[in-house]
């Protein structure tokens, strides 16, 4: 295992002293590993507050700042932070409208924030909790974890977090966020496996011609394991697996994520997302709205996800409306 | 001294967890990037040596006040699933050895039978927390059959029932081979995870052999 | 090789259809391989064109937009783009005021643009070149090709495009991006190759505990190999490296970019970039802009580039105008 | 005949030269990874892959015209360093070529003095483009000798002057292998260019031993 760290113990906290130097906009509080914006947004805003393991980045960290979280808690890589982490956050930007967490649906991080909600909520401060749950190579029932959160996080956060920025009450705020999700299905695929770095070796073996279908966004194997193939058939079996589970059809508009797990080039994944938008276009579907690079990474892993979100007007108008973060800019 | 567990053992049983932890970090990590991420080592780790910190600082009062402050400081260190789940059972475990037994007048109660109640509360915490059955190859699967155990064998000690609930465990974990994961993160693997032993399985038959190794002295 | 792409022959080609549908601002003619913005600048400004091979993303397709370029033409993996290309950029853009052709200092793109020039010349387009060439890692010598143009890329184009969108004449656009590739110094260590998909297995081979130091953003071998070491060390021979070669001193202030190259992820730039802005502090120099992400990629190489800009005001003003394109995006 | 490149021999140079660089394709692209960006083979090809395609479209008026045709489609559709220096090397071997030879009368000179003048004028503008003089571990070494090696023998006729030329084209492409690039991308690695022959070279030994084939028939 070669990387850029000095010991996977202290990894995290370099990290954030590295971003706390990139990133005038954010403010890292090192202690409590609690990256928040700089400057607050006004009082009476819905709090934002994600938070993960790391590993994903830019996911959380790249997402605070106007229009999307107002914190971020970054847990130990591909490990959900601890519950003080997320009440810290809670408690360092409520300001009386209430908080919303952002939660990808695994059991740590599930967990995590509970725990992180019942202590809040002792303290007076209203929580509400989006889950995030939205990888179809998972399957859905209450008997098992339940889909994984991965790709739709970014559009969940996007959307709420314009909400919240309008002013919007908190069970307006997580309704949305909660619609954002349910409009969303996403689909993985690794030609890689990540190093975790306190692991030191790959979370699995891949060989030279085969690649993991399903994967999620923690090094973990995917659901089966195939031949390569050309762009443009693995791009069809990530559509085909999405819609065969999303109501989409003709005249649908779509907001579409193509990742980057990590390891990939932007060159292949503008292949992908040219090969995905010829998928759709023949089925009549329409990408309204897009981004392709990476936004929701799984350390050195190789391959991409896709994310396609059914959007409606005001979903889109919630994309549309300004951010300004470290990793999603407009205005 | 045999049939209680005093706040020696249960700081004997916890520092020997924690050591068996260090010393098992490479396999239980192995065994989750198998079937999960590949950090199921490292969280435990990282927690028990925060709660080694804590042991060092201030001498608990009382068996249970240390397994409470256990239970809460992996709450607060460990994160992932493990942190809450390993956290809850012992701060769980810690308070049912805090409630006073009626028939022993102010003291604690720590015989056999009061810690097989109190191992049953932190097995009840871990389910009402995580949701998980016996045959969703979890750590529940060597949790359950270790607390039977030890109430099983409660009558005879607490060194007795900790060896047995010890033995249980480690049956509990190999059986989780073969099961297909329906909780936690080797759920997503489907019929895949089928093969390996779980690694929460695994780590809580190291937490029922430190129980016993502290019991034995 | 496992490479999300349909032929390596029809791997630019199929990139620009994605480029094309994920960015509504940009314009693609692919058969001329060249991308413009979708909506042209205001006629009488200088136009910018850049380009160089293919690999490198987001450069330069990705700094096309207000407050950069007005053209970029990417040529193949690794190759630099044909005159005819070039010419066709120089054509669309240019409105009267001349086109400031940015060209990384490889003798490929050298030629390729010389000769492009030298085309647009004989039609009566004005023209100026600036030459991108601060990689410490090459001696400079006027014996040799001279050192190569890395990630001060992006310092010129931000700083010429700035000036450009004022309204500066050519001359004067052209100086500053002189000024600015005159202020900048690079340097780069591999942790792995880069795989060319045309050859189909990596540049070089690289032991588990070797890094490559003084690589190029070609998948070309460095200057030496050394053991792999922590990042703070790795810093620390970079800082050193290009401190060896630049006039920075106390109270100076520098734009710092801590550059991917393609297969290393952020979590790890960014402790390179806490380790970078510490060495730096220690001898007082402050980093007064930054970047940290993927910007002058290699592919999918596992590394990073350290670039350093000694900013004046001047630098820092252009360098903080306002910018809208897809991979740089601030008002 | 034998004394003459006229339109036939032209065409079956560049074709010759397009079957050999697709036949050596893998080789230049190794050797060019080895000192260089990996690239050096798919970029001939596919820029002989066109210039056969525009062989194919419209017969060539005389041989100067093809080979500047030839260097004109190169420069089109290489890129690259190889493309500018080979394309403005065709590009002058034709134009020179075109240039009536005023012993000949109207015709255009294709007799070996001719040709020898003419494939100077291609070294001479590699060398103009590029900079790199012989030693420096471009394909200069191999163009160089070439040319010499023509002139000398051209007094023997065509056939035997490209023979001449190949060999000398050869020797001069093996001769950079100990030597340190100086110009294009192998200078960047300083001494550790060295030990590998340059993938120019090999690939201006393929153009004279395509030559060489084409005026032996
Ligand atoms: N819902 C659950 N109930 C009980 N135990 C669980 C549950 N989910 C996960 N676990 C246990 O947690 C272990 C994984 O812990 P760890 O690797 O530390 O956390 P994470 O899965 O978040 O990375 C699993 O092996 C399993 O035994
Ligand atoms: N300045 C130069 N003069 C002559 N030949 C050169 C020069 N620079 C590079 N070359 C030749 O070009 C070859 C590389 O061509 P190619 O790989 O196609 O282009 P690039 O280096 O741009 O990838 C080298 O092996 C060398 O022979
Ligand atoms: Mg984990
Ligand atoms: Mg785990
Ligand atoms: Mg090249
Ligand atoms: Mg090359």
């Amino acid at each position: 295992m070669k990387k850029l760290i000095n010991s996977p113990e202290t990894l995290l906290a370099d990290a954030l002293a590295g971003v706390a130097a990139a990133h005038p906009g954010l403010a890292v509080d090192a202690d409590a590993r609690v990256v928040t914006r700089a400057v607050p947004a006004a009082p009476g805003k819905v709090a934002l507050v994600s938070g993960g393991g790391s590993g994903h980045e830019p996911l959380h960290i790249g997402f605070v700042g106007p229009g999307m979280l107002d914190a971020a808690c970054p847990g130990e890589v591909f490990t959900s932070p601890v519950p003080d982490q997320v009440l810290a956050a809670a408690r360092a930007v409520q300001s009386g409208a209430g908080v919303l967490f952002v939660v990808k649906n695994y059991t740590g991080d599930v967990l995590n924030f509970r725990l992180a909600a019942e202590l809040a909520a002792e303290e007076g401060i209203a929580v509400e909790t989006v889950l995030v749950d939205d990888d179809v190579a998972v399957e859905d029932s209450t008997w098992t974890a339940g889909r994984r959160g991965t790709g739709a996080t970014v559009v969940v956060e996007k959307t709420a977090g314009a909400l919240a920025e309008r002013g919007a009450p908190l069970e307006a705020v997580a309704a949305v966020g909660r619609r954002a999700d349910a409009a969303s299905r996403s689909f993985a695929i690794a030609l890689s496996a990540a190093t975790v770095p306190a692991a030191g070796r790959p979370g699995f073996d891949l060989p030279e011609d085969e690649i993991e279908v399903g994967v999620g966004i923690h090094g973990e194997p995917g659901r089966r394991r195939e031949p390569m193939r050309p762009a443009r058939d693995l791009a069809a079996e990530v559509v085909g697996a999405i819609l065969a589970d999303h109501d989409l059809a003709a005249g649908d508009e779509v907001i579409a994520l193509v990742n980057g797990l990590g390891g990939t080039p932007l060159l292949e994944l503008y292949v992908v997302f040219g090969e995905v938008r010829a998928l759709l276009a023949a089925r009549g579907v329409r990408i309204a709205r897009s981004l392709v690079g990476n936004y929701v990474t799984s350390l050195d892993m190789a391959g991409f996800s896709l994310t396609l979100t059914k959007a409606d007007r005001e979903l889109l108008e919630l994309w549309d409306a300004p951010v300004a973060t470290p990793a999603l800019t407009w205005s | 001294m045999d049939g209680t567990l005093d706040t020696a053992r249960a700081e004997a049983w916890i520092r020997a967890l924690a050591a068996a932890v260090a010393a098992h970090e490479a396999e239980l990590t192995a065994l989750d990037a198998a079937i999960g991420d590949g950090d199921h080592g490292s969280n435990l780790r990282r927690g028990f040596e925060a709660v080694l910190a804590t042991l060092d600082d201030a001498p608990a009062a009382s068996p249970g006040a240390l397994l409470a402050t256990t239970g809460s400081t992996l709450i607060s260190r460990v994160g992932g699933a493990s942190g809450p789940l390993y956290g809850s059972a012992f701060r769980a475990i810690g308070h049912a050895l805090a409630v006073p037994d009626p028939d022993a007048g102010e003291r604690p109660a720590t015989g056999a039978p009061a810690v097989a109640a109190a191992l049953a509360e932190g097995l009840a915490a871990v389910q009402r927390l995580g949701g998980a059955q016996p045959g969703d190859k979890t750590m529940v699967d060597a949790f359950a059959p270790a607390v039977e155990a030890f109430r099983a064998a409660a009558g005879d000690g607490v060194a007795a029932a900790a060896r047995a609930a010890a033995a249980a465990a480690e049956q509990g974990a190999t059986a989780t081979v073969p099961m297909v994961a329906r909780k936690g993160r080797a759920s997503y693997l489907g019929p895949r995870s089928a093969g390996h032993r779980d690694p929460g399985a695994v780590s809580t038959a190291l937490v029922f052999g430190a129980l016993a190794a502290a019991c034995r002295g």
